[in-house]
């Protein structure tokens, strides 16, 4: 396949595959490119230098780096359910169909017809928005900001469900490597040839960092040639992983580091059962950054035209993907490292109008190298560039003073690099100022990482090498793993790293980027300074300086040096800013893995689960779990006949319900009676073996926290229930009040609650079904087994069970207890045994329903703010003995006499609904906070009564039987007369239990 | 974070939930007073470096424990028992 | 199961969740071994009585009682450490585990869990990387020797594991998790697995 | 009434008419938005934190009571702390008769703040919808709702279908749990943070307010039971009274008076994603895990979650918090998959013990405290200030903060919205 429907590419050379070309369409048309390109190197080669608009003038950008850094060439990657909005060209490998559309344009990337901002630029400088829009105050929603929305912003994302997967997955390692650069090979291989076990993580797809981009020798051979010696010796260490594709975006606490590896981004889709991207957990006992450095543009008039372009991004393109980034070529350099470019451009055929450097004393070696490529040299700046949609010319002022415009389509402008240090920041310690460098270089470094190469600073090749193989060898030593001798640095040619840096080249005419992605100024740098935004901070808010997605990796220098030139200050009197995580910025997917839709977090399900599905219950999610809500019959078509029915079935015959979900606390030891009566706030010292008993649990400030009944086992053997809602925290609670309150007690505990299946047999009939389960030779006749007995029994011919004669019901009812396997047997069984006397299974809104009748506090009444007085258990509270909350319970508010109460309700109007929710309000008062007198917590229809019923919290409650007042629901329109009553409306005498 | 239960060995902090400082003692028995227990219930040093917390590996060994921890780093100097942390207590 | 004359039938932790087969377009890089039927008890240890606890342990199953995050095997029965001064006691045969307690009256608190668990075993040689997608402890051979055991969670969902062997195609992993939440593990260890291929067979071992 | 003013001082006011002047002068006629005043020797009142809360505070003082003697420090620079990391929620749907009517107010000083104060901050009432999943939570948020009515804030319930409406993207379909309705605050919505600093920086500098950045309160200066002054590094300042407004730094400056606060400090973490362009137009919490989000004007998602749980004054927290809310974020918006997180950030919450605010006297003379914003500081900035003000000056409550007191944890008038306790990690 040749190269010519790529008209910039090179004949030769780079590290892309010419037999393998990828076809690709960028705004609607098809291009070619090869495997190995990036979507910028492929566009690069095909010609198109115009890739996108800017953000707030909608200027023509082009493609300024080869990297994680780029600011402008932003794109839509990919369609549909799949785009990917803002995704950088320059990273992005390129696959066999990939699509991409410019971002921020309209209608089109030729035609921006909101580059009209552009005129209004001076209008819109920094902090504009500020100072107006505010007259009148309603336009600010219906009109100013709306317009202000539609045109800020970049790409537009998908709005669809992300069709891909994604997952986590946790590595630990002794010596973390983040970049696969020399510095970080070098690093993987000295601490990996110790033994430790070491990763190695790299951004790119492919290992080698700048030497895959550099025409560099190592031993007096090609780099290449190191380069794969080195990486075979790291693949065939077995305790080195290689992680392609993988950045290290965060560092956390204790050397916690985060890292998303970009397993199927290469490719079209992801391939079956691969996740899109995988998030990575990694824990290192040490690290090494050698991430590098960050090549920084130089501030003038129109240096975000198409074409201007780092001079390292040049030789990438150059040199590891065989692309002409242009044909005519300026170079604008501080320091010696641009000349490279030159030569490197010359090499490739480019012709090199001119090197531009406003340096004197330039080393005879590079301005020799200028001869031989037929480059004018120019001791001076560009002042301008010029040409729109794509570099034409610059402007270049000698020192002199004097100005000619050069014809070129590429300038390449080097000003030396800043350290890759951002993970260095992550913890809140500041980069500091190094002078002979004219950079930042790491400060306080998060515990147990060092820094390796260009990303401390240390540019050159040869200090990569050294570096990194002392570090990681250091690293790996300071953990115990020692190394044989440590094997000769390799010997790098020679490269001049001398440097003078330029901030800002005043005086051209237009605008002068600093920031290029959020499009700021020089000149609102200068309007800050002026209105007093000096300090780093308020600089970067006010004109949104390094807040783009690629957080000022390219321009937060120049900022700086700008305000320092305002203040008089130097760049590190005026400040930096730390850099937060993540690195670049990462897909909120990858993070969530694989806990979304359903699997958001585990779903619980009672063993009964299935034998309920096959009643035909409808589920409904309570908590962690899944319930039976209720069991329609056919010709049921609302909820409420169903639940009805199951009432009424309990109250006049017997029901069965499933409440596994409880929480279930073995509880043994010498002082477990004393350790409940410590932790409930009623007395557990008297209860019989045998029996059971209703207990409340206060939190220590005095409140409710939960309730449940507890039976004794045996003289030392309690077993506890808490409701479904708090079976975790009671437990939890319970191991604070022994390990940390009174670890004295001799009382040890264990949850129990997934060993059994629990079900309530309730109604009248309920004896007569449990006789037909429970094995004969257990006798549960009324005397044997009165109300609150609670006993080990058999059922089916010897599973061993539990039964207790509790009710939530207020009707005779059992709760049955068997080892979980056999949850769905007991259902059945019970279910046998009833059928005769017609037993109907229910589900947890009719019990809801006939604990509201029985006046039952539960959920919507533990609400946590409500004391046991308030739920009408103030007796409950013992005066004998020292438990949780006892004290803070007697607090002035918690004892007053006005507090809300529990009370029952009914409607004045039998046909009237209640709803839980609505606010109590005297007859003729006014719907107001100061006439508030408490809530409703729960309603039920009774379908025993034949209307609505309901428990609330009402001001002197208990006081007020007979009174009748408002339920107020504004917020569904309701406002209901109702009579204040007993919250016992079935069976007050409750005959019925003990029946 | 990390933190290295004393039980399990280090582990992520995912795997522990926090109670708070571990220095107020609850006023024990019928004598306590009223203010003595809002006091331990609601009054805290919070400071800007070393505390001694209470951490819960409730998705591990279910211990409670005690942690030394500087809330200015979040470096982790000591990870106690319950039994370690009381026999080192200051009398 | 059905250790008693019962007309019952018990329903197995994985039932209607995970059957036997082959889950994955390629590969059989993870081998599942659904585990029903074992015996499970905790086994607390009462104040002071640890050492005693062992004694009895030690006679009358052959195992020492582990004093750190470990497990301790024979052909039957397995002891599991599981938080300070407590234990998974875990046999072959659920009919037996209450038997293999019953002398320890005094010694411990022992509550049944044998209902309460969905266990299996994870092996091949992707189960160590099917894990990593979930399991927050360094599995790394180095420093989860065998015998070792973590309680921990994946997937929010809490696990006590052990590395119980070694076998052909590497570390062998015993897995326990709620009985309640086996639906969800299954779900994660699925999506985890896919890549590598999951074998699932039912294990009377 | 307005203090006497410096008029060579005062900048141009702020409008369209302004800014097209300036921009045909090249916007060489800004002035400093504030002077960066040096500490004099004493105030009448001295507000130690250059926060929303104190910069509100001394803008209120001389607003509202005519006291200009006043001078706001601030350790860094102004606008460093809460007021620039918070998600920028506004809103007063609240249940607890303590705190709606405060919240009411501060919404009311939201809705007219630009125009007293000359600067847009952006306020844009765009809704907040805080969803439930269940008929428990359906009947709370009634509840609350109800509570709202009855205080005058607006409040509308919405069944699922309703919210399907207005947030078609959302998960309807496979949820974890499935979205049943939310609660709708129309007046609620979003204000752009750091305006809120600068904007009442100016209106207090305007009114004769000194505000003195990089000044660091290194010591209480008491007498007899009295407060008389602050030592800090940039020296010694004498004033009549001082006001604590620091948020996460309350327990350190109350040490400072030998006092122990029911407060802890916690981080909260943020997050802010690419720009896009728009998606959502209001803000949506899920009531299944804490999650909350909203689109920036600049087309940022902003959004955060719980806090980490654990004392910390590092400004950072830690991975499970941050994956737990991208959870969230897929669980309730699968479209959001493909969408990168830009950045994230820790803030330093002053968790109270019941999760409520403190705003009252202390036991020292003259000495005042405003803390225990927990994470609802942001919203609360002009009632805050308007009330801390109002004490100040007055030395009695002002009627919608009079539940705000620091004994209501030994008198058991305590605040708690949520029902979680004494523990502020669950608030």
């Amino acid at each position: 396949m040749s190269a010519s429907t790529q008209p910039f590419r090179r004949d030769d050379g780079g590290l892309i595959d010419r037999n393998r070309p990828l076809s690709f369409r960028f705004d609607d048309r098809a291009y070619q490119g090869f495997d190995g390109d990036t979507l910028a190197s492929a566009l690069l080669a095909n010609g198109i230098r115009l890739v996108g608009r800017s953000f707030k003038y909608h200027r023509p950008r082009g493609i300024l780096s080869a990297g994680a850094e780029e600011p402008n060439a932003l794109v839509e990657l990919r369609s549909g359910a799949r785009r990917e909005p803002n995704t950088r060209a320059t990273v992005t490998e390129l696959f066999e169909g990939l699509e991409a559309l410019s971002q921020n344009r309209w209608p089109s990337l030729a035609f921006d017809l909101l580059s009209v901002n552009s005129l209004l630029g001076p209008a819109l400088q920094a902090g504009f928005y500020y100072k107006t829009f505010m007259w009148p105050a309603s336009f600010w929603e219906k009109l100013y900001e709306p317009l202000i929305r539609r045109a800020a912003g970049l790409g537009r994302a998908a709005g669809l469900e992300d069709p891909d997967h994604y997952e986590k997955a946790f590595a630990f390692c002794d010596v973390l490597v983040i970049g696969g650069g020399p510095a970080g090979i070098a690093a993987a291989l000295a601490a990996g040839r110790s033994g430790a076990r070491v990763i190695l993580c790299d951004e790119d797809g492919r290992f080698g960092g700048r030497l895959l981009a550099e025409r560099r020798e190592i031993d007096g051979q090609p780099a290449a040639v190191w380069l794969s010696a080195a990486l075979a010796e790291l693949a065939s260490l077995p305790d080195v992983t290689i992680m392609p594709r993988s950045t290290v975006f965060g560092v956390y606490d204790h050397g916690v580091y985060g890292v998303v590896e970009r397993v199927s981004d290469h490719l079209a889709v992801p391939p079956p059962h691969q996740p899109r991207q995988r998030s990575w957990r990694i824990t290192a006992r040490r690290a090494v950054l050698a991430a590098g450095a960050i090549e920084r543009p130089i501030v003038f008039a129109g240096n975000d035209t198409p074409g201007v372009m780092l001079a390292g991004a040049v030789r990438s393109y150059l040199n590891r993907f065989g692309v002409l980034p242009g044909r005519e070529a300026v170079v604008f350099t501080a320091g010696d490292d641009g000349w490279t470019t030159a030569r490197d451009l010359a090499a490739a055929g480019v012709r090199v109008a001119a090197v531009v450097d406003p340096r004197s004393g330039i080393d005879p070696a590079l301005t020799g190298l200028a001869g031989r490529i037929g480059a004018r040299i120019i001791t001076g700046a560009v002042a301008a560039a010029a040409g729109g949609r794509a570099l034409r010319a610059v402007t270049v002022r000698e020192a002199s003073g004097r100005e000619e415009s050069i014809a070129c389509d590429l300038l390449a402008v080097s000003n030396g690099w800043n350290p890759t240090l951002h993970l260095t920041s992550h913890q809140n310690t500041r980069p500091v100022w190094d002078e002979a460098i004219h950079a930042f270089v790491p400060g306080t470094m998060p515990v147990g990482l060092s820094v390796a190469g260009s990303a401390a600073g240390r540019f050159s090749l040869a200090e990569a090498l050294a570096d990194g193989a002392r570090l990681g060898r250091e690293a790996a030593a300071d953990i115990g793993f020692d190394s044989a001798a440590e094997p000769a640095t390799p010997i790098t040619d020679p490269e001049g790293v001398a440097l003078s840096p330029v901030w800002r080249v005043k005086g051209g005419k237009g605008k002068a980027f600093v920031d290029f992605q959020n499009d700021v100024t020089d000149a609102d740098i200068e309007l800050a300074a002026r209105e007093g935004f000096k300090p780093v901070e308020h600089l970067k808010r006010y004109t949104t300086l390094g807040m783009a997605t690629d957080q000022g990796k390219t321009s937060n220098i120049a900022g700086l040096a700008i305000m320092a030139e305002q203040t008089g200050q130097t760049i590190p009197q005026t400040g930096t800013t730390i850099f937060r995580p993540p690195y670049t910025p990462v897909a909120i997917g990858a993070l969530a893995g694989h806990h979304r839709g359903r699997d958001f977090r585990p779903t619980r399900m009672s063993p009964t689960h299935s034998w309920s599905q096959r009643q035909g219950a409808v589920f409904i999610e309570a908590g962690a779990w899944m319930r039976a809500q209720y069991y329609p019959r056919p010709g049921e078509t609302d909820w409420l006949t169903s639940v009805n029915r199951e009432v009424l079935a309990v109250r006049n015959g017997v029901g069965l319900c499933d409440v596994s979900t409880l929480g279930k606390i073995d509880i043994q030891g010498a002082d477990a009676a004393d350790f409940l009566e410590r932790v409930y706030c009623n007395g557990f010292k008297a209860l019989q073996v045998g029996k059971a008993r209703y207990g409340l649990m206060l939190r220590e400030d005095g409140f409710v926290m939960d309730d449940g009944t507890t039976s004794r086992l045996g003289e030392t053997h309690f077993l506890m229930t808490t409701t479904t809602a708090n079976a975790g925290k009671v437990m939890q609670h319970l191991e604070f009040c022994h390990q940390v309150l009174w670890p004295r007690l001799d009382v040890r505990m264990v949850s129990v609650s997934e060993h059994w299946a629990q079900a309530a047999i309730a109604g009248p009939k309920a004896r007569a079904v449990l006789q037909g389960v429970v094995d004969a030779e257990h006798d549960i006749s009324n005397e044997a087994f009165p109300y609150l007995a609670a006993r080990a029994v058999t059922v089916g011919g010897g599973i061993p069970a539990r039964l207790f004669r509790i009710s939530f019901s207020g009707e005779l009812a059992y709760e049955l207890a068997v080892p979980a396997g056999y949850g769905e047997a007991m259902m059945d069984a019970v279910m046998a045994a009833g059928s005769a006397h017609g037993i109907t299974p229910y589900g947890t809104e009719a019990l809801g329903v006939m604990r509201i009748e029985k006046g039952h506090v539960a959920g919507n009444e533990l609400s946590g703010q409500t004391t046991a007085r308030d739920l009408g258990l103030g007796k409950m509270m013992s005066s004998k003995k020292d438990y949780l909350g006892r004290l803070m319970a007697r607090r002035e508010a918690l004892v007053e006499a006005e507090r809300p109460c529990l009370i029952g309700f009914r409607p004045v109007d039998p046909a009237q609904r209640l709803r839980a929710g609505a606010h109590f309000i005297g007859i003729g008062k006014p719907a107001t906070m100061q006439h508030d007198e408490g809530y409703m917590t729960s309603v039920a229809y009774s379908p025993v009564l034949g209307h609505w019923i309901g428990l609330g919290l009402l001001k002197n409650g208990p006081q007020r039987i007979g009174e009748r007042i408002r339920a107020v629901d504004p917020v569904r329109e309701g406002d209901v007369e109702i009579e204040i009553c007993s919250p016992v409306f079935v069976d007050p005498e409750g005959t019925r239990l003990h029946g | 974070m990390r933190i290295a239960c004393p039980h399990c060995g280090p582990r992520d902090v995912q795997e522990f939930s926090y109670l708070g400082d571990a220095k107020p003692q609850r006023p024990d028995g019928m004598d306590a007073t009223e203010a003595a227990m809002a006091d331990y219930v609601h009054q805290r040093d919070n400071p800007a470096g070393s505390h001694r917390e209470l951490w819960y590996h409730g998705a591990g060994c279910h211990a409670w424990l005690v942690v030394t921890r500087d809330t200015r780093t979040h470096a982790i100097a000591a990870v106690e028992t319950m039994a370690q942390a009381r026999a080192g207590a200051p009398a | 199961m059905g250790e008693i004359g019962t007309t019952w039938t018990a329903r197995g932790a994985w039932s209607g969740i995970v059957a036997p087969g082959v889950f994955s377009a390629s590969g059989a890089g993870v081998n599942v071994q659904l585990r029903e039927g074992l015996g499970i008890a905790s086994l607390i240890a009462s104040r002071e009585q640890e050492p005693m606890l062992g004694r009895a342990l030690e006679s009358r199953l052959g195992l020492s009682l582990p004093t750190g995050p470990s497990a301790v095997s024979s052909a039957s029965h397995t002891l599991v450490w599981a938080g300070a001064g407590q234990w998974l006691l875990v046999a072959a045969s659920r009919a037996g585990v209450a038997e293999d307690c019953a002398g320890l009256a005094g010694l411990a608190a022992v509550a049944l869990q044998s209902d309460g668990r969905a266990v299996l075993t994870l092996s091949g040689t992707m189960a160590r990387k099917t894990l990593a997608k979930g399991c927050m402890v360094d599995l790394h051979p180095r420093a989860f020797p065998v015998g070792m055991t973590a309680l921990t969670s994946i997937a929010y969902i809490g696990v006590q594991l052990w590395r119980s062997e070694d076998g052909p195609d590497g570390a062998v992993y015993q897995i326990m998790v709620p009985r309640s939440m086996a639906g969800s593990f299954w779900s994660w260890l699925c999506a985890s697995g896919m890549e590598f291929g999951l074998v699932v067979a039912t294990g009377q071992d | 009434m307005p203090g006497p003013l410096d008029r060579n001082r005062i900048p141009m006011r702020y409008s369209i008419f302004s800014l097209a002047a300036q921009t045909l002068k090249g916007h060489r006629g800004w002035k400093p938005a504030w002077r960066d005043a040096a500490p004099k020797p004493a105030y009448d009142v001295l507000v130690i934190g250059g926060g929303g809360h104190g910069l509100a505070t001394a803008y209120y003082l001389a607003s509202q009571h005519g006291i200009t003697n006043v001078a706001v420090i601030e350790k860094g620079y102004i606008g460093s702390g809460n007021v620039g990391r918070n998600t920028t929620i506004i809103r007063s749907n609240y249940l607890l008769p303590g705190n709606t009517p405060f919240y009411e107010l501060s919404l009311k000083l939201w809705e007219g703040l630009e125009q007293d104060i000359n600067y847009n901050a952006m306020v844009s009432q765009r809704g907040v919808l805080n969803l439930f999943h269940s008929d428990a939570q359906r009947d709370a948020f009634a509840r609350r709702g109800n509570a709202m009515r009855l205080a005058g804030v607006d409040a509308d319930l919405l069944d699922r279908e309703q919210v399907r409406a207005m947030v078609p993207f959302l998960n309807y379909a496979d949820g974890r749990f499935p979205i049943q309705g939310g609660l709708l605050q129309k007046r609620g919505g979003s204000v752009r943070h750091d305006a809120v600093a600068w904007g009442y920086a100016r209106a207090a500098d305007r009114r004769g307010v000194d505000i003195i950045q990089n000044c660091e309160v290194t010591g209480l200066s008491i007498d007899n039971g009295r407060i008389t002054g602050v030592e800090t590094t940039r020296g010694p300042i004498r004033a009549g009274k001082v006001a604590l407004a620091v948020a996460g730094n309350s327990s350190r400056l109350a040490a400072m008076a030998g006092m122990r606060l029911p407060i802890e400090s916690h981080v909260l973490q943020a997050f802010v994603s690419e720009g896009l362009k728009p998606l959502i137009d209001t803000v949506v919490t899920y009531g299944a895990g804490h999650f909350y989000i909203s689109q920036s004007d600049k087309g940022g998602l902003v959004f955060g979650g719980d806090i980490d749980g654990y004392n910390s004054y590092a400004q950072r927290g830690n991975l499970p918090v941050i994956e737990d809310v991208m959870e969230s974020a897929m669980a309730l918006w699968p479209g959001l998959g493909r969408v990168r997180m830009l950045r994230h950030w820790g803030g330093i919450m002053d968790m109270s013990m019941d999760g409520s605010p403190i705003i009252d006297h202390t036991p020292v003379e003259g000495l005042y405290l405003n803390a225990g914003w927990c994470y609802g500081g942001f919203k609360a900035t002009p009632a805050s200030g308007f009330c801390f003000a109002h004490l100040i000056a007055r030395d009695a409550p002002h009627e919608v903060a009079t539940a705000y007191r620091l004994d209501r944890f030994a008198t058991g008038y305590v605040i708690d919205e949520k029902g979680a306790g004494a523990q502020p990690n669950l608030h």
